[in-house]
């Protein structure tokens, strides 16, 4: 169904999202940076904004995570309940929305199920935001239906309209939204939606042709494009912990005497302890191999794998490399080869 | 169920391996009995090993299927949670989660000759494909065994060494690098050994395990005894944390070494990149 | 422009002659007010590199990786103070590396700038003094001194302090007080600094790009990688990455050139410089030492003098 | 609270001067606030600062760095490094706004076993007063000892 929300009720229709969901939505902290963080109350929500500094993935598979504590003979799981709370992302992007499917690729396996990630990923509804205005960086139009329009993974979409949002429920889910006291949206309404949607697509130009790209990585592992481009790379974690698609991660105990606690932390590619081993042994110790892992992991291995690319085209790792790695330059420059 | 929490544990048993102390084996039975019974295994697999407080570490199932009673590893000192296990005494508690990633395809030996080329400390799950193969012997063909350590002290399971040396449906040929006072075996490298004892590579499957340096020369021998990529089989070390293939790292090419592996035979491998 | 044409023709002649085997300097990025490191191997491709107010990165950095070729870098003052730093201690030879300085100006803030003009800025034009940004339909001229990086608006080493080429003429060094800001901090009273430190390090993701920027991070195991002994654990806790960032600094001290390149790398627009710049005004005062200045003074915590202030008991 | 706070206070003494001064304290039975809790130590010159920070994150009250009097370093100048080092460190953690008076610096001679009873009473008092640490430390339900 489709609704109309007034943007002068929209923190009203957020007040009543308060009482039966823990709400996520975008938030500007004190240091200025927009951020998913969870809210109390509407005043709080930021929507000026084009997209989180870190992605929401982190409420789902967060940065620090307890796995179980123990004490002498005993290990303690954190309790489900603790995890399983009714959840409610909001103005969520559609390219945010799809890294979720592909983390649940991941994480969501029948063989070995990530407890931890599926327990909250099955408890959140996702109440997602297309993209009016979206800026140069992104390129999410790259990938097969996808766009700053793309629904897929959505329980409800919201479009701005001006001085309102059309809201559009897409799975039952969305429909138990509280949306019975907000007026239908009139086909004026739904026409003008179809109009930003329209435009906003045509402004993602930055469309890369993926088709080869699978059959051009299989045979370069050896290339020299890999010594070129790794030189300026400073193997840092900033495009892995900013990336909504990379779940790779560590685990390590925490201890005091008998006491203490098994943690996972996220984990990067880039990171010189990634694949070193107690020998000494390191198959990937420069950024050479790194770099190479990182873009044969997300458009080759994960393609391989799970049947979809690694990278929803955020365009946060472009905007944020302290060297402007720009990853869609090297995938242009591994098509051209 | 939680894959990452793992079982608690028993040391029933320490076992110091060899002369420099570096490798001792540990047998570990589950605190909860029945545990035991739903751990069914096949050679070739591994488990995760927490130390609690330092952390976890994989390791190859140094016992066969066939055993039944605590379940055996050896384990080489070399970082903080195989020092911390190696600090550890009988009846502390430990943490054991698996058995993990694939094992070497019995199927598929099934009624072959099996040549198990080992080197170095890297006998333990060739120890439990070993024993699989004595208590199904009738299963299997000819059974050669090529084991090499750098002096005599460095070999692991002596006693059940010396007992394999005096079966008769067992070839066994154990060398060392360089003579050494009072030993009277094979002395020279294995793949050298290899050659002289010229296994065929008739209706035959070989398992290799050791040092790379040990393999890149093993490698030529196999191909000039006969042996096509698509009949020998390794078992691959990478940096491990979580064992079941979410973690991302232990990746070599699109297959992961936890969860695709640890067993491969040497045609995959040809068809991955060279990173490991 | 015309540094840029210098730029390119030293190291045109430099790459032919073999004087060096790559020249690293800065080519055109793939975002509007970003520059982006270049490594040029061939004579033909000089043309590659530029010369603007957005070559923000310290390349003294590639050097530690780059040991045993000759190469050429196009340094700043502070970079070039790094080159002089790493020579002193013994990480890079300084006959290996052949400095193409160029005085600088200061670089400009990006980030600043795209909050200060509100839309997404898709081209800019650089001209005496003044930046030209547009979007697709609107354009702002904005005044080059309001958007300085912290560290170029306090520096006062914009010309190199060595260099084997120099790229243009001289720029008028500033006489600014470069430890005003730590100054005022230190007179607030304690509890108001101590809510300054945690609040700015709160965002801290632990990625490192602030550790990997630095040319003095050079490492072979970083202390938050070791885990014999295991100093800090790896997540957010807020003792952790605190001990983190000044454990880093300090180990800086004496040897930081204040380039702030460490605060552009952070992803999270940390205050970084708040650490290492206390530890520089100390550095300067207690024993009198600025870091990469002059090649034959020890630094400071590798050495010691009878005359050291002292706070024992 | 202040007066029955016991506070856990870490010194790193030299080998050569500090920690003989403790043994004759010891010797010379004079007595001093058993709060302190001794790492011998090659040398000042040998106590990274991260030790100093590492014992504040894990609850220490109070840090006692000692070592030879400029001048007898058994090395000849370990004590003129630590001179340097604590010098910054000291006016680092005041200028973040920890409090200060926790890290506690001192020269002892091997002969000087009334000075260091003295130097420990001192630490003591001025920690006590200071109450437990909050800044810098862990807080962490799990990781929390006993105490």
């Amino acid at each position: 169904m489709k609704k109309i929300i007034e943007k002068a009720k929209f923190a009203d229709f957020v007040g009543t999202l308060l009482s039966d969901y823990e709400v996520f939505a975008p938030v500007k902290n004190e240091n200025g940076l927009v951020l998913f963080s969870r809210i109390s109350s509407p005043e709080e929500i930021f929507l000026d904004f084009r997209n989180s500094k870190k992605p929401p993935k982190e409420f789902l598979f967060p940065q620090v995570e307890t796995l179980f504590e123990y004490e002498p003979g005993k290990v303690k799981v954190p309790s489900v309940e603790a995890i399983a709370q009714r959840r409610l992302f909001l103005c969520v992007r559609p390219c945010d929305v799809k890294s979720f499917l592909i983390l649940d690729e991941v994480f969501d396996t029948e063989e070995f199920q990530d407890v931890y990630y599926v327990t909250r990923r099955r408890n959140t509804t996702i109440l997602a935001m297309g993209c009016v205005d979206p800026p140069s960086t992104c390129f999410c139009t790259t990938f097969d239906e996808m766009g700053p329009f793309s629904r897929e993974g959505a329980d409800a979409f919201l479009v701005d309209i001006g001085d309102r949002f059309l809201i559009e429920t897409l799975t039952e889910r969305g429909e138990s939204l509280p949306l019975e006291s907000l007026p239908d949206a009139s086909d004026e309404d739904v026409q003008t939606a179809e109009d930003v949607e329209k435009k906003a697509v045509e402004k993602v130009d930055r469309k890369l042709e993926l088709s080869k790209l699978g059959e051009k990585l299989d045979g370069m592992f050896e290339s020299p494009f890999w010594d070129a481009l790794h030189e300026k790379c400073l193997t840092c974690g900033v495009c892995t912990y900013l990336c909504p698609t990379c779940h790779c991660f560590d685990i390590s105990d925490e201890a005091l005497d008998s006491k203490g606690r098994r943690v996972r932390n996220w984990d990067s590619c880039m990171f010189p302890l990634f694949t070193l081993q107690a020998s000494g042994h390191n198959p990937r110790p420069t950024s050479k191999e790194r770099m190479r892992q990182r873009i044969m992991h997300k458009f080759n291995y994960f393609y391989k794998n799970y049947g979809v690319y690694a990278c929803v085209g955020c365009g946060r790792c472009v905007e944020n490399c302290p060297v402007n790695l720009d990853i869609r330059k090297v995938l242009e420059g591994i098509l051209s080869l | 169920m939680n894959p990452y929490l793992p079982r608690l544990a028993k040391i029933e048993k320490i076992k110091i391996e060899t002369e420099d102390k570096m490798l001792k084996t540990f047998e570990l039975s589950f605190l909860d009995e029945s545990e035991r019974k739903k751990f069914d295994f096949k050679p070739g697999q591994f488990c995760e090993i927490s130390v609690f407080g330092k952390g976890e570490a994989p390791f190859g199932i140094a016992s066969s299927p066939t055993e039944d009673g605590p379940i055996m590893f050896t384990v080489n000192k070399a970082g903080v949670v195989t020092t911390a296990l190696h600090n550890l005494y009988e009846g502390d508690i430990v943490g054991l989660r698996g058995p993990l990633g694939n094992s070497y395809p019995i199927e598929l030996f099934k009624g072959k000759n099996i040549v198990i080329v080992g080197g170095g400390f890297a006998f333990t799950t060739l120890r439990a494909l070993t024993v699989y193969m004595l208590d199904n012997r009738g299963e299997f063909g000819e059974i050669t065994v090529v084991y090499g350590a750098r002096t005599p002290g460095m070999f692991l399971y002596k006693e059940e060494l010396s007992d394999w040396e005096r079966r008769d449906d067992l070839k066994l040929y154990l060398t060392i690098d360089k003579p050494a006072e009072g030993w009277e075996g094979k002395v020279g490298l294995v793949p050298s050994v290899l050659e002289e004892v010229a296994p065929s590579s008739e209706d035959a499957f070989a398992v290799v395990c050791g040092p790379p340096i040990m393999i890149k020369f093993t490698l030529p021998v196999l191909d000039k005894l006969g042996f096509k990529p698509e009949q020998i089989y390794t078992s691959l070390e990478m940096r491990m944390k979580c064992g079941i293939g979410k973690c991302g790292r232990c990746n070599i090419g699109h297959l992961y070494v936890c969860k695709d592996g640890p067993v491969f035979s040497y045609a995959q491998l040809r068809e991955l990149p060279m990173e490991y | 422009m015309e540094v840029e044409a210098k730029i390119r023709e030293k190291a045109k002649e430099l790459l032919e002659s073999k004087a060096v085997d790559v020249v690293i300097g800065f080519e055109k990025g793939t975002l509007p007010l970003r520059s982006t490191p270049a490594f040029i191997r061939d004579s033909s491709e000089t043309d590659r590199l530029v010369w603007n107010s957005f070559c923000e990165n310290n390349l003294a950095t590639y050097l530690n990786k780059l040991k045993g070729q000759k190469v050429a870098i196009v340094a700043k003052g502070c970079d070039s103070r790094s080159v002089v730093a790493l020579a002193v201690e013994r990480q890079i030879k300084r006959e290996d590396v052949f400095v193409i300085g160029v005085p600088c100006r200061g670089m400009l803030d990006r980030r600043r700038i795209e909050e200060a003009v509100g839309f997404e800025i898709l081209s800019a034009l650089e001209s005496d003094g003044k930046l030209v940004v547009k979007s697709v339909d609107s354009e702002r001229t904005l005044d080059r001194e309001d958007f300085l990086f912290p560290s170029c608006r306090s520096c006062r080493h914009r010309n190199p302090v060595i260099y084997d080429f120099l790229a243009g003429e001289k720029v008028e060094e500033s006489e600014v007080d470069e430890f005003e800001l730590v100054r005022e901090f230190e007179s607030k009273p304690p509890e108001e600094r101590w809510e300054y430190f945690k609040k700015a390090f709160e965002d801290c993701l632990r990625c490192y790009a602030c550790r990997e920027a630095c040319p003095f991070c050079y490492c072979e195991e970083c202390f938050v990688d070791s885990s014999r002994p295991k100093w800090i654990e790896k997540g957010l806790d807020e003792t952790d990455v605190q001990i983190w960032h000044i454990v880093r600094a300090y180990h800086h001290a004496g040897r930081c050139v204040d380039c702030g390149a460490c605060e552009r790398a952070c992803p999270m627009g940390i205050d970084l410089r708040f650490l290492t710049q206390k530890l520089n005004k100390d550095v300067k005062e207690l024993f009198g030492f600025e870091t990469g200045l002059d090649p034959s003074v020890q630094p400071p915590l590798s050495t010691f003098s009878l005359q050291d202030p002292d706070d024992f008991k | 609270m202040a007066e029955n706070f016991e506070p856990k206070i870490v010194a790193f003494l030299c080998n050569w001067c500090s920690y003989a001064a403790a043994d004759l304290a010891g010797t010379s039975r004079i007595q001093y606030p058993p709060n302190v809790r001794i790492v011998r130590v090659p040398c000042s010159g040998r106590v990274n600062p991260i030790f100093v920070i590492k014992a504040f994150q894990s609850g220490v009250d109070g840090v006692l760095v000692a070592g030879c009097h400029p001048g007898d370093c058994h090395y000849q100048n370990g004590n003129y490094f630590a001179r340097r080092r604590f010098a910054l460190l000291k006016r680092l953690l005041e200028y973040i706004g920890f409090d200060n008076e926790r890290l506690h610096l001192a020269w002892v001679s091997a002969a000087e076993g009334g000075k260091f009873a003295d130097v420990i009473r001192e630490v003591v008092e001025s920690v006590r007063k200071l109450g437990p640490i909050e800044k810098l430390v862990k807080r962490d339900e799990v990781l929390k000892d006993g105490s």
